[in-house]
């Protein structure tokens, strides 16, 4: 039986900040997963999963149960993330090579992904690797791969620019990284599902279900089926 | 998701549906699970499709699971040997559907599968009657045949040593078609001579990263 | 056929010819085969076409091999970072084409050269500007993009130790792209900070056989 | 300059043995290459490769530098060679799995090898799989990735069947395992070049040029551009 659920709403409290995002998205990151976290604001995350939870981290240079940012005297050029970042090994880690990281990426072997955007439609398309520009060098590194590569992909992202354009758009405007990919948004406003059926609140922060509407250029119904 | 480190291989095997598709590891007894297979047997899954490089040696493993009729097609490389006498006989009374595969295509299928691959042009096979009326094409020159994925609801791999996370590593050329076939399938199951602590394997010389085995079961080393 | 252990790098990339495909291994600095590109600048061959992760970091390495305009094309998935000032201006100039490829397609590519795979349906990039134009197909419901492989005439990698055969082993996640083209070209060379004694690497940890590597070289481990 | 060379008739003795034609083919292997050698009378070519040679034996289960056949108390389960017959281990030696193992030879890595045949076709087309025979179970096994799976391919076979049947022939009866695949055909009374250009004795054991031609059943020219 189908049952519909109004968006909760986090009043009396400001939007998320940063690391309050990355709690958010811990907390729907499943005990003892695969997972990959984007560059930018998606690494945060590690920091909120809790103890014992059995979350292991793939890096798509060639690892998997990466641990945390190599502290001082830590440092070992040979042991970066996918930022370049030099970081840590914990027990049970294994090395691959790239082939092999992109296709356990690729096969669909990860449980989730958490990337950067700087658009996502309602629909689930994403578009984070480039801004169109006519002057840019295009980049794309393991985006498309990371945007294919997962059970579930979650984008983690603020909801508007600087200068207040949404994020979450009907169509994507930038150049796409993926197209229906993403399955859930965390914005420092509000939670989203996206997909085939459209985008949908499940919850917001600091702002009401029908402002965030408003403000918003889609479709938003206020229930969701469950 | 987190490895499940089962008591026995009756537990390995549970859930198998009618109908699965199973990958069985192994080159004839080298890497083959015979304990996870003789669970299977016991477990009552029927129907099914078995995907392995022979078609069961002996009376015993694969062969005693033909044997039981438990087996409705075959996709392998080599059913033909001295010792197939179980499966000679299922397929000369038509009692079993049989796809021969070159034996490195089987393994890039199924690693096609495992690698998120749709499909791709293989040189093996071409002008052969195993690549009659399939589609060819002219690459650089060269004819390839199109080859696609197989996928698995099972696998059943005979690896030599798991961590408690789930990785594996395995022993001399008994790892023939287990790192492949672990990625191949849904659900993955290994049976280990011996299960270590977390950390006790090399990092570096990991075979099967523990993300694609969800159960695994120490069984006695198999008898040579 | 057997392996030549080279006095010095300079020897390790001799007779490379202008116009030549050049896979050059590393993810950032990790892994980079650093003596060997200044080895291959020294050579003096030009009109390179080069396949690598990056497209050079700050001054050196592969960023001093395009400063002194060598390359003529570049393949890579991700040329623009806060320290890539020296292809950032050839580009800008016109002075150097540009594929972008993403980083798993590429790695794919290269191994579909070194398996004798001649294209694959890849599900990564459809829908966007990457795939523009190019053959589509849909296979069980997914839409795929057909990709063929990169073959070098030369693959420069960085690996960890060699024994006196060529078989390789790598450090962490310096791994990255070397094993992969150690498979895609004619001729591979590795630079390595140690070489052992044939039977001193476990048989079930070497990563790049032997059969693949046609020169080594010892090195400095490289700077930090 | 092309010149061109007659066959060497190696007469006053008989036709090769099973030793003497894998000593001829352990001839034409060169040092230090990389070799497959299939199963049945191929596997003879081992026993006479030089000490010394450097040639490393690669075997499509997952291995390169096999050993000699296990000896008494060596045998181990767990290490046989692709006729699953239990095997050894050299220094240097590397194991690995069989889509990486098959990504070897297809990919053209091997140097030689060497293989059992029914049927050669002048122009190089191989028969060695399956006999036709309606009621016979196919089973391919390797065979198909070996015959396109090496920079050279060579044929060793006896040159007739026992009822005196050439296997040398214009075009293959019995289905095909690879088109165009084999260069050299080493047999009990002629070393051949086949290919795009038909077929050329080299040499011949225990029988003169013009009665070897008399036998067979195609083009033989007596002379070959070298």
């Amino acid at each position: 039986m189908n049952t519909t659920t109004p968006p909760v709403e986090n009043l009396g409290r400001g939007p998320l900040g940063k690391d309050e995002m990355a709690a958010r998205v811990a907390r729907d990151i499943e005990h003892g997963s695969y997972v990959n976290l984007g560059i930018g604001l998606p690494t945060l995350v590690a920091d909120h999963l809790p103890e014992g939870s059995g979350v292991v981290l793939h890096t798509e240079n060639g690892m998997l149960n990466m641990g945390p940012a190599a502290g001082p005297g830590q440092v070992d050029p040979d042991l970066t993330n996918a930022g370049k970042i030099p970081v840590t090994e914990l027990p049970g880690a294994a090395y691959f090579h790239h082939a092999d990281s992109f296709a356990m990426m690729r096969g669909g072997h990860l449980d989730t992904c958490v990337l950067g955007a700087f658009q996502v439609s309602a629909t689930g398309d994403l578009a984070n690797w480039h801004t169109g520009a006519p002057d840019a060098i295009p980049a794309v590194g393991g985006a498309m791969d990371l945007a294919i590569g997962a059970k579930k992909v979650f984008v983690m992202m603020t909801l508007f620019t600087k200068d207040g354009t949404p994020k979450l758009v009907p169509h994507c405007t930038y150049p796409l990284t993926g197209l229906g990919c993403v399955d859930r948004v965390y914005t420092d406003l509000a939670t989203f599902r996206v997909g085939p059926e459209g985008a949908t609140v499940l919850e917001t922060f600091g702002i009401a279900y029908a402002e965030l509407a408003a403000r918003l250029d889609l479709p938003l119904p206020a229930t969701r089926l469950s | 998701m987190t490895v499940h480190v089962c008591s026995d291989a009756d537990e390995a095997v549970s859930g198998v549906e009618d109908g699965a598709t199973v990958l069985v590891g192994g080159f004839g007894m080298a890497g083959m699970p015979v304990e996870l297979i003789d669970a299977l047997i016991r477990q009552g899954a029927t129907g099914l499709t078995v995907v392995s490089n022979n078609a069961g040696n002996g009376d015993t493993g694969l062969a005693a699971l033909l044997g039981k009729g438990r087996v409705r097609r075959i996709v392998c490389s080599f059913p033909r040997q001295s010792d197939s006498w179980v499966f000679d006989r299922l397929y000369r009374a038509g009692r079993i559907e049989l796809e021969v595969v070159p034996q490195g295509t089987l393994a890039e299928r199924m690693r096609a599968a495992g690698a998120g691959i749709g499909a791709f042009f293989s040189p093996t096979g071409v002008g052969t009657p195993l690549a009659e009326g399939r589609e060819t094409r002219e690459i650089a020159g060269r004819t390839y045949v199109l080859e696609y994925p197989i996928k698995g609801d099972l696998a059943l791999i005979g690896a030599h040593r798991a961590d408690r996370m789930g990785n594996l590593v395995y022993r001399k050329t008994a790892r023939n078609f287990g790192p492949v076939m672990a990625t191949a399938a849904t659900t993955v199951v290994a049976q280990v001579s011996e299960i270590v602590d977390v950390g006790a394997i090399d990092p570096e010389a990991v075979v099967t990263p523990s993300i694609y085995v969800d159960r695994i079961v120490r069984t006695g080393v198999p008898a040579a």
